[in-house]
């Protein structure tokens, strides 16, 4: 059997080392300079996260007066350059590049070896990274490592002029409050921010950046994990309605089961997911793994069409998040329309056929224009 | 090979609660079974807490105890549409050493009752529901089935404290259904206040409490009051009504409470509270004559699984204690004398009972309950007969008393006629000998 | 007057562990309304019970109190219900009571 | 098999309201629970050991009224509970409860060598997501984050085959135990107990460990020394106030409606534009 893990590996000593709580920054901390963001790049496509993060870290860097710089580990197959050049055009002064075959998929050990390596040499004061599963996961790694601290899935990012530190603000308890948390003595400050809220930044065509690279001192035999097989999201009908970008869902004012065909249509023909309000799970018009609102998921997405539903408050809370809320029902004081961002009142089985044909003329239309 | 105990306590209520206490401290050693995800979590109660139940068995309860605010000032309000008219009855007294009356909110109250019978030895289990009991060939009582597999459990005796539905009893063939008439239904909803907020509206400071009866027109016709008792930052404000007369007017629960929340005189008391809680539960209202059998070949009935509830008096949770507490105190005599627990030995719960206030006061009211239900008068009539009363007494308009007085006294005559009156105050003068 | 009271938000402030997919409480007859049944829809604090348009009676019971008031109803009146608590642990869990 | 399983009581977040007129955060009689994502992490080493035999310990650091949500894992059939309670864990941040919980985890070790550390993704009121990595990043243990399935565990090789998943798929995972696993919520679904586990649990005793019988000299790594992020403030996010623009449609027909519907949406929101014309 197995014999019992070795003591801990003590984190790294340096800055990790606890200083009083007094305002100012102790000397050894005023190294770290400059806000970084990991670019995520898998299977040659940068997830664009990363993009929203140089928006927002662009800020954070005028207003402290650093460099921004982009963080790129990846295989040898070209796709790394290519993402160092995009960095750029969306803002990255440089980036900081680790190129090895092992690092073809993602895998936690040489990962968090990489990126410790770089912050380590070149000391950034903010490492901001999606929280994506891999954000997530390497971010909790790294910081264990650096012994730093973490905010994870923040949605607003400031600059606290008078510690010059980063003021992150997050949900907390289920997302029904906020809190600010800061990182004061301890560098890199880390956080991870959520997918679609920071907002995109215009692509301006840029020099190529300016590119250290640095060597990964870890050997394929070292990393115990291997990746076997990847297996994409289209095989499997499972219901993603927590990370959907785009949502429709149907409620009561369907009418009846096979009504519901309307909503999936729609959801089809805009690449998003389908569900529907508690009581269609009830009476048995949808699988519970696709009910939306407090007991079901809690949806966050760019687009919300909700048809034929009253918005009861179980709903709202469920549904609050998305960005734009469209509510479809012919009751013109449901309390949908109490927190919907748009409306329009009318009857869903006929809006919702029409919004099939006119998106997909639209999409069609803007594909062939592409 | 099934678990073994001397007895079970099926219920986590004050019933449950007291007999467990009781079991545990005499040695017995007892499983107690709670179906809610804590004791506490399945039970509903205006509520208020008489304190010599409790102070028998856990004299410093008042030190440990999660209790509200002790009760200073006791309001009977009589309402018709526009107006109440009542008394008020407020002593400094009641501002003694160890008060006799509390609110309380049962779900910490039972949390902390139930931490108590834990440490005086008993096993206690939650989230596990009793559905059945196992009976022998002869048709003893030996032990009960839960819902869990592998849920079958033995003991000398089982001791029934599962509430107002009493469904295992039924289940078990031991008593028939509960009838509408016999129950009343009632809803409720805490409302959170500042504390000084509500020490400034009911004229209150520290720990002291007012509690607010309400009958008459509020509801609406059919026999059953509301009330409003004050927590330390909330008020539980609620009304219940006969579940037979709910059937018969189709008034539905919450939209009586809402015109009751809405009352002229009621309403300022709950201006910018914050509901957090609403809840329905079912009251005994049968009393003596709905009780079923009480004791039988291993198993004994208590609380309000027994029907023992004096609502006059809005006794429940008192005779829920009482009960529960002489129950388990047969069965520790029985067990130190070696006797087996059969209907014969268990009779010796009836009899302290009958020896107790309990089951005094049931059957001294044991006709009020079908009086008052065939009377729906004392619940319509005269609470209007009584506000005009009063309406025309106060006003100094030139009329002269003398002619006040007659009004008066016709508007009585008109409302009842004499032979209503004389009748009326003979059946309740009956139904309270 | 009448007050709308919309149940539901009533309920939203209530602390429930719905046992998914094993409602607790079923009309052995949903289609035979009898007269008592009928009145199940206004009798129920929770308002679990509805008439759908093809005359039926249908239970959503995920905010029943398990108050025992439509067993008592629907027996008086000679009426079918299969009636039992949830499971150890679910339904509804009272913070105040 | 030795699954060791890490949970946390936290408040019932359902139950915390924001006061709608006054905006403050009302607290009242919120009752405390396991965290749900840490029920997926149990029920999983649970079904380990039904497939496999050995144990499953229950960890977890907190105030002494956290015995409460071990005495409820222990009802789901854990069979050992430890409880990690001292006053400098107090105020502890992810790193913080990393270290403590690691050398609890090293000393039940000790006694039975630890195959797999299950942990729940993150939790309802830190959701930070990081005890997990920060235990395996300090015990060695291979990390295994956002788990979907478990498609083999073979004991006597040290292996195991996980489903992970990524950003638009899972990846096919192969490690070598020990391993530490946090399950992605929906993987499983927690069992109703027996009555042998609800009687153990109720008899069960609870393990307690304070700092010093965990083993821990450094006490400046625990509690708010030992936290690098400090919570500055706890505030109610603003309420949508303006209702919905309604888009005018009457005397309309649904297809001459829809085209203006669609110009309304990619107006209010340039990140939607851009995502419905990435098609």
């Amino acid at each position: 059997m197995s014999s019992a893990p070795t003591p801990p590996r003590a984190p790294a000593k340096g800055p990790g080392k606890p200083a009083g709580r007094s305002r100012e920054l102790p000397e050894h901390l005023k190294a770290y300079k400059g806000v970084w963001v990991f670019i995520e790049l898998e299977r040659g496509r940068v997830h664009p996260v990363s993009w929203e993060l140089l928006g927002e870290g662009r800020k954070l860097a005028d207003t402290l007066g650093v460099e921004l710089a982009g963080v790129i580990i990846g295989p040898n197959d070209g796709s790394v350059g290519a993402a160092g050049a995009d960095a750029a055009a969306y803002g990255a002064d440089l980036v900081y590049v680790i190129e090895d075959p092992i690092l073809a998929a993602y895998r936690t050990d040489p990962f968090t070896r990489g990126l410790t390596a770089l912050v380590e040499a070149h000391k950034p004061e903010i490492l901001l990274l999606g929280a994506t599963t891999l954000g997530r996961d390497l971010a909790g790694a790294v910081a264990t490592t650096l012994a730093t601290g973490l905010t994870a899935d923040c949605t607003e990012l400031a600059i606290d002029m008078e510690t010059r530190t980063l003021a992150s603000t997050r949900p907390t308890f289920g997302g029904s409050l906020l809190c600010t948390i800061q990182t004061l003595h301890f560098r890199p400050q880390m956080a991870t921010i959520r997918p679609r809220v920071m907002s995109m930044p215009d692509r301006r065509d840029a020099a190529a950046p300016r590119v250290v690279t640095e060597p990964l001192s870890m050997e394929e035999e070292q990393i115990v994990t291997k990746v076997l097989d990847f297996i994409p999201d289209r095989d499997q009908d499972t219901a993603h309605l927590a990370y959907a970008d785009v949502v429709v869902g149907g409620g009561l004012g369907l009418g009846s089961a096979e009504n519901f065909r309307l909503v999936r249509e729609l959801a089809h023909v805009l690449g998003g997911e389908y569900g529907g309000s508690r009581p269609l799970v009830q009476k048995g018009w949808i699988p519970a793994d696709r009910q939306i609102g407090q007991t079901g998921r809690t949806i966050r997405p760019k687009l919300y069409i909700a048809a034929g539903i009253s918005g009861a408050i179980q709903h709202r809370v469920g549904t609050e998040g998305a960005d734009v809320i469209l509510a479809i029902n012919t009751d013109a004081n449901a309390p949908i329309f109490d927190f919907a961002t748009h409306g329009v009142v009318a009857d869903a089985l006929e809006m919702l056929p029409a919004l099939t044909e006119a998106f997909r003329r639209r999409l069609e239309g803007a594909a062939r224009a592409a | 090979m099934p678990e073994r105990f001397e007895a079970i306590v099926v219920g986590g209520g004050p019933a449950g609660n007291a007999a467990t206490l009781t079991l545990a401290r005499g040695g017995v050693h007892v499983l107690q079974i709670e179906r809610g995800e804590y004791a506490g979590a399945k039970n509903v109660q205006g509520a208020i807490l008489y304190a010599d139940a409790v102070e028998d068995m856990i004299p410093e309860f008042r030190d440990e105890a999660p209790l509200e605010r002790h009760i200073v000032e006791q309001r009977m309000w009589m309402l018709d549409e526009r107006s109440h008219v009542g008394t008020h009855y407020r002593s400094e007294d009641f501002n003694e050493e160890r008060p006799n009356r509390y609110t309380i909110l049962r779900a910490p109250f039972d949390k902390w009752f139930s931490a108590t019978v834990k440490k005086a030895g008993a096993l206690v289990i939650c989230e596990t529901t009793v559905l059945d009991l196992l009976r022998d060939g002869s048709g003893r009582v030996i032990g009960v089935k839960t819902d869990r597999e592998g849920g079958e459990i033995h003991a000398d005796v089982v001791i029934l404290a599962d509430g107002v539905n009493s469904l295992v009893a039924q289940r078990a063939g031991l008593r028939n259904e509960v009838k509408p008439d016999h129950v009343a239904l009632a809803v409720k909803e805490t409302h959170f206040l500042p504390s000084d907020v509500l020490e400034q509206r009911f004229n209150i400071s520290g720990e002291e409490g007012v509690v607010i009866e309400a009958a008459g027109a509020v509801t609406e016709g059919m026999l059953g009051t509301g009330f409003i008792y004050t927590n330390k930052e909330s008020l539980s404000v609620g009304i219940g009504c006969l579940v037979s007369d709910f059937v018969d007017t189709g008034v539905t629960p919450y939209g009586l409470l809402e015109r009751f929340k809405q009352h002229p005189s009621i309403r300022q008391l709950l201006d910018g509270s914050e509901v957090k809680e609403y809840a329905a539960h079912l009251i005994p209202e049968g009393g003596y004559r709905a009780m079923p059998k009480l004791f039988g070949d291993g198993w004994l009935i208590v609380g309000d699984a027994a029907q023992m509830v004096n609502s006059l008096h809005r006794e429940g949770s008192n005779m829920a204690m009482s009960s529960g507490r002489m129950a388990a105190e047969t069965v520790v005599e029985l067990r130190r004398n070696g006797q087996p627990m059969t209907a014969k030995a268990l009779r010796l719960y009836r009899e302290k009972l009958d020896a107790s206030y309990v089951i005094k006061d049931l059957k001294k009211y044991r006709d009020l309950p079908s009086v008052l239900h065939r009377n729906k008068q004392f619940v319509t009539t005269y609470p209007r007969l009584l506000s005009r009363a009063a309406q025309t007494w106060i006003r100094v308009d030139g009329e002269d008393k003398k002619t006040k007085e007659r009004a008066i006294a016709k508007s009585f005559l008109k409302g009842r006629s004499l032979r209503g009156l004389v009748g009326d105050a003979f059946k309740i003068a009956r139904a309270m000998r | 007057m009448t007050t709308s009271v919309k149940v539901e938000e009533k309920l939203f402030q209530n602390r429930y562990l719905v046992d998914e997919g094993r409602p607790h409480i079923k009309i052995k007859d949903p289609n035979a309304v009898s007269p008592t049944l009928a009145k199940l829809v206004t009798l129920c604090p929770a308002g679990c019970w509805s008439m759908q348009p093809d005359g039926s009676l249908s239970g959503s019971l995920d905010g029943c109190f398990e108050c025992g008031t439509c067993r008592i109803v629907a027996r008086a009146a000679g009426d079918e219900i299969e009636w039992s608590y949830p499971r150890g642990g679910y339904g509804i869990s009272y913070k105040f009571g | 098999m030795h699954c060791v399983v890490c949970i946390k009581q936290v408040p019932d977040s359902a139950q915390i309201r924001v006061h709608p007129v006054t905006n403050t955060i009302m607290r009242q009689g919120v009752p405390t629970i396991i965290n749900p994502y840490d029920l997926y992490a149990l029920e999983e080493a649970l079904r380990v050991r039904d497939a496999f035999g050995g144990t499953v310990s229950v960890i977890t650091m907190g105030p002494p009224m956290a015995e409460a949500a071990l005495r409820k894992a222990l009802a789901f059939g854990a069979d050992r509970a430890v409880l990690m309670t001292d006053r400098i864990f107090a105020g502890s941040d992810t790193l913080a409860t990393s270290y403590v919980l690691s050398h609890g985890i090293m000393r039940l070790a000790a006694e039975t060598p630890v195959d797999i550390v299950f942990a729940g993704k993150q939790t309802i009121d830190g959701d930070t997501a990081q005890v997990g990595p920060g235990i395996a990043r300090r015990l060695n243990l291979n990390q295994l984050t956002y788990v979907e399935k478990i498609e083999r565990l073979d004991p006597e090789a040290d292996e195991i085959v996980v489903h992970r998943r990524a950003e638009g798929g899972v990846h096919v995972l192969k490690t070598e135990l020990p391993c530490l696993i946090t399950m992605l919520e929906g993987s499983n679904s927690m069992r109703f107990a027996s009555m042998d586990d609800m009687f153990r649990a109720a008899r069960a005793e609870i393990t307690v460990w304070s700092a010093a019988e965990a083993g821990i000299e450094d006490q400046t790594r625990c509690g708010l020394r030992g936290s690098p992020t400090v919570v500055r403030k706890v505030f109610a996010p603003k309420p949508r106030q303006e209702k919905a623009k309604l888009i005018e449609v009457a005397g309309l027909s649904a297809s001459d409606a829809a085209p203006q519907v669609i110009d309304a949406l990619l107006a209010a929101d340039r990140k939607l534009a851009d995502h419905l014309a990435a098609g």
